[in-house]
């Protein structure tokens, strides 16, 4: 019983993460502005790294976290890279 | 090796809730990033996947690995200390860069340079 | 004191962040972990960010529970917003009364990090942060909260 | 899951080989980068597709190949990424370098 | 002594090659003696092959494949050798003179020295591919030769045409030696002249035959390649006297005549030497007649004289091998004698216009009487040697050896040419001798010094005695000659000036008297005439030859080049591409390729979703890399997050970590390179634009594109669906903790397993930042990107306009906020790294990963402060790191020799402290260490160069402002 | 292990190490560097010699194939380095090439970029790697390690023209480097192994499925190494590459396509020889009928070109051709006279890369193309005031003739030098494929080789001829070129070399014989690699 809703609940979580990529993709390709864009791929990074999570909690592993946490400490740096390079038209000055 | 299916109905449940709702909130979130009109409004959307999304989703983790493995470092918590202090960099730089373009063509949407100032007609020209 | 130990707060975060990363509380761990943080701290030191004495740390605790219910509240008003699918957007101006640039570093977070308010701007010179708020009852009312419920507290923690 | 990996490497490559075929340098590294995910992929298919099953030893265990997966293409692919990786920069800057030289992006450095 | 012979003159080149350019007469004496060395050496030999025997010397050089270097002297051979050594002799002294001081005279004589060395060689080869060696050799420096006086564009011209055509027909005739040495199973000399039945019957005969031909016809300037041997008189006139009476074109005959008991009998032999011999002692004759150069005239009747050796040859009998030898001989002596008047007249005169010359008897009566005698024996008039050898031709071309046309041909075409060559003779002796005295030649001329003369004297005297006295003086060595070439087959027959009325003196006196007649019929004509033969003056050969030439090699080359070659990127990209895929198809199908069956049971909906994300962000990549840069950047960006959790799904957490990091490497970096490139390109694809062969190209294109991908999709899905082959891993996989010391076994095997594949890898990833550091500091930006951005610009001239703003506040404000929280991430970044890099051995991550990150907190530091500020706080040398980090590596690996141990054999131990408790020491921690310093500091300088580019690219432009300003003003 | 044990590898860390070294010193030093490096070079050099002469000496009544196990690994699981006679004379070849542009770059060229004598060093540990390597994936590393060094010493100097030659080149070797990684990934998916000889142990008894998955990988391999050796069509790169770089960039260049022969011939030799059951053989057509396809292509790119740099961008095309048609004949006699072949003709178009620049100083003036790199674009180049080192050559024009006669007859093929022995030597091979008598026929193929020999060598001479006409018969008015004495003894060292390998044709020619047999019969060197000894009793723990 408990298998049954771990494993379906796991899969609709995850299933909804990947349609909220899904969604962020929709942005990314359909624009209209490069700053759409970019935020459609911010918001396809914290996505990634919740599936991330979810696939961890899912494999019981703890091994995949550091993938995560990755994008979560690092993952910004090349949004910000975006924006500046949308602000300034180069990144580093 | 431990099993997801080991869990314990009691934490299975709580677990499944979180893991339910972080991610239809995220999704919520996404989805605004189509439904919302303007580049600003949409700024608003991945913060509910960095906000709520990430705390209930680690939220979840935390309790599977301390029930599963007699855990009880949350080192889940990095995430959401690294996501609320990362993502705001981000949506500031993508806001004002947003609010730069949209200035340069004079679009009626934005207010002028920091309110108290009026625009002059050479701004209105960049 | 000062000189071997520059940011001590920032090297007991560094441990701390080391202990939580490597899950584990071992002398070990905790040697490498203190090592690292002064080591880093030192590094810093060049970067010269700005320094600031934290004080008050339970107007601190009491602003981190504001702005968890505050976050929370907003999730749901996004959600809502967003099935909806209505809303009044719009433009805040509100002065600023911060200086530090790390107290304006926390209330840009705090901000950003609340669905619903967006920082968009921030003039130096006027001291005017300009946020977009994707769901506008009423300007003077949002301003007012943001400075008493953040600005305040953080203003007393930081300076 | 085989499926669904193949056919991502499908249209990895796909993509990539129509970029290379394209006249701007520009589209010739996107193809590159595209191309490189592909291949990536493509080694690390050639271990076979496990899920949850790293090759990560407990401590003081040995492993086997029904309990873990492969390792070897998986070192291929980290060495292949850093190569990858060094390949793409090269490029970027020679593509750099030839425009400066020839005013045109185009890859044989006339339109 | 053999070898002496052949080295002797080689030697003396060298040795010519090392005296001071003026001191001419030194080299002059120097080649003099070399060449009386030689003929000495010659001569001494006589008695030990008088017998009959052949004279060997052999040493190995290639032996594995037959080819030693072997020496070889019999009859013929040395007949040869004394005719080079001693003409070489006689050419020497002549040359002596002639040569004027303002020449580079001791290059002269080294070549000509290594011209006799060469020849010397190709007569006494024992080894047919030292045969051929010397036979190239010969072509070689004869073109240097030929081309002396370079500064002449005839020479240049003459000297190249002489080795294309002599060295295309050497290279022909080498392929035909080896295929003799592979009939016959040697190549050499003696075992080849003994197994002429055997190659004779041998399947490759012709092609043989036909191969050896051409390298002996072309040498011999027989029709139809005769028409180098003109071209060639452009050299100086030693050369002409030496390359074209006894030795050069001598060497076709010498081949055509050491091989004729091997090859010749057959009809195919008949036909084709029959074919170009009498073909060109006609035509050579012929054109003799018209020529107004005195050398051109002599070369012409050289052709035609070698042709009619050829036609002897040709003959098959050996009565008429004895004559060609003979005649060989005699050649040789009149024709030498005669180019050296030729050029005494020259040199006196300045002229060898024989339109512009006459009467010169007057001035020098000695050389004019000795160049007739010569001429007359050129002629074939009785009493002189080339009498004897040109009766002997005519009994034999009457008598009948095989029942076609050319065989009934020979005597009449014999009798023509020999009017012909009367008439030519007579031509050049009237001309030149005889009639009113010349008037304004370029020098007065009068008669050279005797030294010059004494040649002359020398050869013209051989060509009476042996005229007149022949069994007595050349009886014996041309026996000895010839029994060395035919062998048993040998005839009998007589060397007499008086054989009694028969048809052939009869056909002599007819020749005489028709010769003088024709003569004098064309007297006048030829006084007068222009250049080259009646008929045939439209038609030569080199004209047709330089028009060949240049069509083939060059304008045909051309386009076969541009057609089958391409110098576009895109067309070499569908090549490759498109090879590739016909070579997997072929071989899959050649092995009755069978998809594996399609399994959709097992897919994981959420995985699916990812890669609908996946594809869709690698089509959008691909679709938008032209019009929109940035947003093909971002999906790429996407594509490589889909392959991230790709690998974190399957069991590659390592994969994940590194790839995630290099990803936000590249991204920044492309970034960084989007600042120099054109920003956006226009959607241009207006539809009138869209012709219907761009569509077409388009379509195939993206038709190889799918296809590629295809063939990519079914090859691994078939890999993925089999079972996992009996593979190394399982190794790895049982010994990575108890051996390696580390229970991860990626990590092990980058560290340990196969640590050399990471140290050359990070090899790479230095090289390349080297490279882009190099080239960097050498870039120079396209002009319109030079200037700042328009953001930049248009933020500087905001903050210029207000009073109350610096410059640069924007960007301050800009980042007022986001920098501070960019400046704390770097000691959490490095503390990040600091954890890859320690728990790699046992967990993801690794030194590789942990290098990336820490560059990562860096390039942070960048972007939050811009370039100057902070390097004006922070020192990184990432050169220095560079440089670190592979010695660290490498010594690590070099620590394990102490011990006894390979490269790169790893150490690791569990060391107990106090407190602390067990810590793991691996020697493969250190070797990770040298990786983190390494990909630290290639990345960050890979990333800083770039970004430095901004700063340059400005200061650049200021300094040239200044410059041009300074200059203006 | 005693320490001759280790000197197999240290061909790849000599060089590795210094190159490391030279990374930080100043560039203002580059005349340290360079001695640095050639000192490197030397020792690299003199190891190689060394090493060829251990591998030459029969142990046991064989050849014998040293083995070094990496981080004492036992074969097939670690990876091994691997000794023959084969990859010792490549390693002598190469620093023997290096030598002789190391030097001549000293007088000016290496002063035309950065980092010169560390890209240098780079390429050779890459070079030596290639050559010595048992593994496939290492040889990819060291083929990246090889071509990565090629990358930047292409650029070195910077310019219009060879950045242009350089996206062409670097794009096209980024494609056949990705080809390279699908073929190894695919071998290994099919048969489980990266080590070469324990892939040939496997091939023999392989399932169908499995082979035609790791044909097919070797297919796609096979193509990525024909672009590195140029084959027609894939080889259009080349003469543009060759002829943009800088000279001496350019002369060690004539190494690299070798590498890709190199790789070809031991691979299939060791693959799909006798013992590979259906896959004997794999891959001759392609390399008959693309090597001739090559000569004939190089032979008209020779005559159609005019400028002496793309000139012999296309000998290398013919010579790689030569050597491509000449493996695909699969006639065991004909691979001792490519082996002698490719040494003298990679020896001879070096020395011709680096006489060409000699030259055409004579012939313009102004070709001064350092000085104008350096003043065009310069930001740090203040230190780069022209410093010339050693001392002119009196009489420059006679050496530089004779040099130039000598490399036309050597790439012609003429007598009296190596390049005819070579040519003598396969045609001798290509004849007899037993012992010389043999009546074995003839094929088409095989006669459409010959003619191609035959043609590429007077195509050289006519080209070579008209191009050497040119420039030292009619520039009369050309001005005399300033040449170093170190710039014109490599040039001298290298054609002494050829000059060499004429006299001493007979040793030369039993080498490239024992080095051909021992291909051939590639399962002493199996064996040597699948029981090579751990060191120590207990392996290395
Ligand atoms: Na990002
Ligand atoms: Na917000």
């Amino acid at each position: 019983m408990n298998e049954l809703l771990v494993i379906w609940s796991i899969l609709a979580s995850q299933i909804l993460l990947g349609l909220a990529m899904a969604c962020a993709l929709f942005r990314v390709i359909r624009g209209p502005r490069a700053q759409d864009r970019i935020l459609g791929l911010d918001a396809l990074y914290i996505n990634a790294m919740l599936l991330l999570l979810t696939f961890g909690i899912r494999t019981a592993n703890s091994i995949y976290f550091e993938a995560a946490l990755i994008i979560a400490l690092l993952g910004f740096v090349s949004s910000i890279a975006f924006a500046k390079f949308l602000m300034r038209g180069e990144v580093i000055e | 090796m431990t099993h997801l299916t080991d869990l314990p109905l009691w934490a299975a449940i709580p677990v499944c809730i979180l893991l339910l709702a972080g991610s239809a909130v995220t999704l919520v979130g996404s989805i605004g990033l189509i439904r919302l009109k303007t580049f600003y409004g949409r700024l608003h959307a991945p913060t509910l996947g960095s906000s709520a999304g990430t705390v209930l989703i680690c939220l979840a983790s935390m309790i599977t690995f301390a029930v599963l493995q007699n855990r009880w470092i949350f080192h889940e918590v990095l995430i959401i200390v690294f996501i609320v202090l990362t993502t705001p960099v981000t949506l500031m730089l993508l806001g004002q860069a947003a609010l730069y373009r949209d200035r340069i063509e004079d679009s009626e949407v934005v207010p002028r340079k920091a309110a108290g100032e009026t625009p002059s007609p050479s701004e209105a020209d960049i | 004191m000062r000189y071997w130990f520059p940011y001590p707060l920032l090297s007991v975060s560094l441990l701390l962040f080391w202990l939580l990363i490597n899950q584990s509380l071992s002398p070990g761990h905790i040697l490498l972990g203190v090592l690292l943080g002064i080591a880093f701290a030192w590094a810093m030191v060049n970067l010269q960010p700005q320094k600031t004495r934290m004080s008050h740390y339970g107007t601190a605790a009491r602003l981190v529970a504001h702005v968890a219910v505050d976050v929370f509240a907003s999730n749901i008003a996004v959600i809502g917003v967003i099935l909806r699918g209505r809303a009044k957007p719009g433009f805040v101006a509100i002065d600023i009364g911060l200086r530090d640039e790390n107290a304006l570093a926390f209330l840009a977070c705090i901000v950003t990090a609340t669905p619903g308010t967006a920082w968009v701007e921030f003039d130096r010179q006027t001291s005017v942060l300009l946020i977009h708020v994707l769901d506008l009852d009423d300007a003077h009312v949002l301003a007012e909260l943001i400075k008493s419920r953040y600005e305040t507290p953080l203003k007393e923690i930081f300076e | 899951m085989e499926l669904v990996l193949s056919a991502g490497i499908g249209v990895l490559t796909a993509s990539g080989v129509w970029l290379l075929f394209r006249p701007r340098t520009y589209q010739v590294i996107i193809g590159l980068s595209l191309l490189s995910y592909a291949v990536n992929l493509f080694i690390f298919g050639m271990g076979r597709l496990r899920v949850d099953a790293p090759p990560v030893l407990e401590p003081g265990g040995t492993g086997g190949l029904l309990t873990h997966a492969d390792p070897i293409p998986q070192a291929l692919v980290l060495t292949a990424i850093v190569i990858g990786f060094a390949m793409t920069a090269l490029f970027l800057v020679i593509l750099l370098a030839s425009r400066g030289f020839t005013g045109t992006d185009h890859v044989d450095g006339r339109e | 002594m053999l070898l002496l012979l052949v080295l002797a003159p080689f030697v003396g080149s060298i040795a010519a090659l090392c005296i001071p350019a003026h001191k001419g007469t030194v080299s002059a004496w120097l080649a003099g003696s070399i060449a009386l060395f030689c003929l000495a050496t010659a001569a001494g030999l006589y008695p030990v092959i008088a017998s009959g025997k052949a004279l060997r010397y052999s040493v190995e050089w290639l032996p594995e494949l037959g080819l030693n270097f072997t020496l070889r002297l019999d009859g013929f051979a040395w007949m040869f050798a004394i005719l080079i050594a001693a003409i070489g002799l006689l050419v020497v002294v002549y040359a002596r003179y002639y040569m004027s001081a303002s020449d580079p005279v001791p290059r002269f004589f080294s070549l000509f020295l290594a011209f006799m060395g060469a020849m010397l060689g190709l007569v006494l080869s024992g080894n047919l591919i030292l045969l051929a060696f010397f036979w190239e050799l010969t072509s070689i420096i004869s073109f240097l030769l030929i081309g002396y006086w370079h500064q002449n564009a005839a020479a240049r011209d003459g000297a190249r045409m002489a080795l294309t055509v002599t060295g295309t027909g050497g290279l022909c005739m080498f392929i035909g030696l080896i295929l003799i040495g592979h009939i016959v199973g040697s190549y050499d000399l003696d075992v080849v002249l003994a197994s002429g039945n055997v190659i004779r019957e041998h399947p490759l005969y012709t092609t043989v035959l036909v191969l050896i031909l051409l390298g002996a016809l072309t040498k011999s300037a027989q029709f139809p390649f005769h028409f180098w041997l003109p071209q060639a008189m452009a050299a100086p006139t030693p050369v002409s006297a030496y390359l074209h009476s006894a030795t050069l074109v001598k060497a076709g005959i010498f081949l055509l005549t050491r091989l004729w008991p091997v090859l010749a009998g057959t009809d195919q032999w008949f036909w084709i030497v029959g074919l170009a011999g009498l073909s060109t002692l006609l035509l050579g004759a012929y054109f003799a007649i018209f020529q107004q150069d005195m050398k051109g005239l002599l070369a012409y009747s050289t052709i035609s004289h070698l042709g009619l050796i050829t036609a002897l040859l040709s003959l098959g009998s050996p009565l008429a091998a004895v004559a060609a030898i003979f005649h060989t001989m005699n050649h040789a002596t009149f024709k030498a004698s005669l180019f050296m008047a030729a050029g005494i007249i020259d040199h006196e005169t300045g002229t060898r216009d024989m339109r512009r010359l006459s009467g010169l008897f007057r001035f020098m009566p000695f050389t004019a009487t000795l160049a007739m005698v010569a001429a007359a024996a050129m002629a074939g008039v009785p009493l002189l040697n080339g009498f004897l050898s040109k009766e002997m031709f005519f009994a034999e071309a009457i008598e009948t050896h095989k029942y076609n046309l050319l065989d009934t041909v020979t005597p009449y075409v014999a009798t023509l040419a020999s009017i012909f060559s009367v008439t030519y003779s007579l031509r050049f002796i009237h001309s030149v001798f005889f009639g009113p005295p010349p008037h304004d030649l370029p020098k007065a001329p009068h008669e050279p010094p005797h030294w010059m003369r004494a040649p002359i004297e020398f050869l013209v005297l051989a060509c009476l005695v042996v005229g007149v006295i022949p069994a007595l003086t050349v009886g014996p060595f041309l026996h000895t000659a010839v029994q060395s070439v035919l062998g048993e087959a040998t005839p009998v027959y007589s060397l007499a000036v008086w054989h009694g009325w028969n048809v052939p003196l009869l056909m002599s006196l007819i020749a005489l008297a028709g010769g003088t007649a024709l003569f004098l019929m064309m007297k006048s004509y030829l006084a007068t005439s222009i250049e080259g033969p009646p008929l045939f003056r439209r038609l030569e050969g080199q004209r047709i030859f330089e028009r060949v030439l240049v069509t083939l090699s060059w304008k045909w080359a051309r386009s076969i080049e541009m057609r089958a070659g391409t110098r576009r990127l895109q067309q070499q990209m569908r090549i490759l591409v498109a090879l590739s895929i016909a070579a997997g198809t072929i071989v899959l199908f050649s092995h009755g390729f069978n998809p594996a069956k399609i399994l959709f049971r097992s897919i994981d909906p959420a995985f699916a979703l990812i890669w609908l994300v996946g594809m869709a962000c690698a089509v959008g990549a691909a679709y938008q890399a032209k019009f929109h840069r940035l947003a093909s950047l971002v999906l790429l960006g996407g594509a490589g997050l889909v392959t991230c959790l790709t690998f974190v799904w399957l069991s590659a957490p390592d994969l994940a970590v590194t790839q995630l990091l290099v990803e936000i490497v590249t991204t920044v970096l492309i970034l960084l390179g989007l600042r120099w490139l054109p920003k956006r390109i226009e959607n241009q694809d207006d539809p009138a634009m869209m012709t219907i062969s761009v569509r077409l190209r388009r379509l195939r294109d993206l038709a190889m594109a799918v296809f590629a991908g295809l063939g990519m999709m079914l090859i691994s899905y078939t890999v993925m669906r089999r079972e996992i082959p009996e593979t190394i891993s399982s190794y790895f996989l049982e010994r990575a903790y108890g051996e390696g010391g580390g229970t991860n076994v990626v990590n092990v095997i980058l560290v340990d397993f196969r640590g050399f594949d990471t140290l050359g890898e990070i090899g790479v990833l230095c090289i390349v930042a080297l490279t882009v550091f190099a080239l960097l500091l050498r870039f120079r930006p396209a002009t319109e990107s030079l200037e700042a951005p328009e953001q930049q610009r248009f933020q500087n001239a905001f903050d210029d306009d207000h009073p109350d703003r610096k410059k640069g506040d924007s960007i301050t404000e800009y980042l007022l906020v986001p920098s501070v929280i960019m400046r704390w991430m770097f000691p959490v970044i490095g503390m990040l790294a600091a954890f890859l890099f320690f728990r790699g051995h046992d967990l993801p991550g690794g030194g590789f990963a942990a290098g990336i990150a820490m560059s990562i907190a860096f390039i942070l530091q960048y972007m939050a402060g811009g370039t100057r500020w902070v390097e004006e706080r922070l020192r990184i040398h990432p050169l220095r790191w560079m440089a670190i980090g592979l010695t660290v590596a490498t010594a690590t690996g070099l620590g394990a020799w102490v011990f006894g141990y390979p490269f790169l054999t790893s150490h690791s131990q569990y060391i107990s402290l106090p407190v602390i408790g067990k810590i793991p020491l691996a020697t493969a921690i250190l070797f990770d260490l040298g990786v983190f310093a390494l990909v630290l500091g290639a990345t960050v300088l890979i990333l800083i160069a770039l970004a430095h580019q901004s700063v340059r690219a400005p200061r650049a432009q200021a300094r040239a402002a200044k410059t041009a300003a300074k200059e203006a003003g | 292990m005693n320490w001759f044990d280790h000197l197999i590898i240290l061909p790849i860390l000599v060089p590795l190490v210094t190159a490391a070294c030279l990374i930080p010193v100043d560039a203002r030093n580059q005349m340290l560097k360079g001695v640095i490096g050639f000192c490197s070079t030397v020792l690299v050099f003199v190891i190689g010699i060394a090493l060829m002469q251990a591998a030459a000496t029969p142990d046991e009544g064989q050849s014998g194939a040293m083995v070094y196990l990496l981080g004492n690994w036992p074969a097939p699981f670690g990876i091994t380095l691997v000794l023959d006679r084969l990859s010792a004379l490549m390693l002598v070849l190469t620093s023997l090439l290096a030598l002789a542009t190391q030097v001549f770059s000293m007088a000016r060229w290496h002063r035309a970029g950065y980092h010169f004598h560390s890209l240098f060093q780079f390429m050779l540990a890459g070079l030596n790697g290639a050559f010595l390597t048992g593994d496939l994936f290492n040889l990819f590393v060291f083929f990246e390690m090889m071509l990565a060094a090629s990358y930047g010493l292409l650029l070195h100097g910077s310019g219009p023209l060879r950045v242009k030659a350089g996206v062409h080149y670097v794009a096209i070797n980024l494609a056949a480097s990705s080809l390279f990684l699908i073929g190894v990934s695919l071998i290994y998916g099919a048969t489980g192994t990266l080590n070469m000889a324990d892939l040939a142990l496997r091939i023999s008894t392989m399932g169908p499925e499995s082979r035609m998955l790791m044909e097919t990988g070797a297919a796609l391999l096979g193509i990525a190494f024909l672009v590195k050796a140029g084959m027609w069509p894939l080889g259009f790169w080349l003469p543009a590459t060759y002829s943009a770089a800088t000279p001496p960039v350019a002369a060690i260049f004539a190494i690299l396509t070798k590498v890709g022969i190199y790789i070809i011939l031991r691979l299939s030799l060791l693959l799909f020889g006798p013992d590979a059951g259906t896959s004997m053989g794999f891959g001759q057509p392609l390399l008959l009928y693309g090597g001739l396809l090559t000569i004939g292509f190089g032979t008209v790119g020779v005559l159609a070109s005019q400028a002496m740099g793309r000139l012999a961008g296309y000998c290398v095309l013919v010579s790689s051709g030569t050597l491509m048609a000449a493996i695909g004949l699969g006639n065991g006699a004909i691979i001792g006279g490519a082996l002698y072949y490719l040494v003298s003709s990679t020896l001879t178009i070096c020395a011709f890369f680096l006489l060409i620049e000699l030259v055409e100083r004579a012939r313009d003036a102004g070709a001064d193309v350092l000085a104008v790199t350096m003043e065009a674009y310069g930001d740090l180049d203040e230190n780069e005031e022209e410093r010339e080192e050693g001392e002119a050559v009196p009489g420059t024009m006679a050496v530089l003739g004779l040099c130039f006669c000598i490399c036309a007859l050597l790439l012609s093929g003429l007598p009296p030098l190596s390049g005819f022995l070579a040519k003598f030597a396969m045609l001798h091979g290509l004849f007899n494929p037993g012992d010389l008598g043999g009546q074995e026929p003839v094929s088409g193929a095989e006669w459409t080789y010959v003619g191609l020999l035959i043609l590429s060598g007077l195509s050289a001479m006519i080209a070579l001829n008209r191009v050497g006409i040119r420039t030292f018969w009619t520039s009369i008015e050309g001005t005399i070129p300033r040449v170093f004495l170190i710039e014109i003894t490599p040039v001298l060292v290298l054609l002494s070399a050829c000059l060499f390998l004429s006299f001493q044709a007979g040793p030369a020619m039993r080498y490239m014989d024992a080095t051909a047999k021992a291909l051939a019969d590639p399962q002493n060197y199996i064996g040597r690699v699948t029981t090579a000894p751990r060191a120590g009793s207990q392996g290395g723990q």
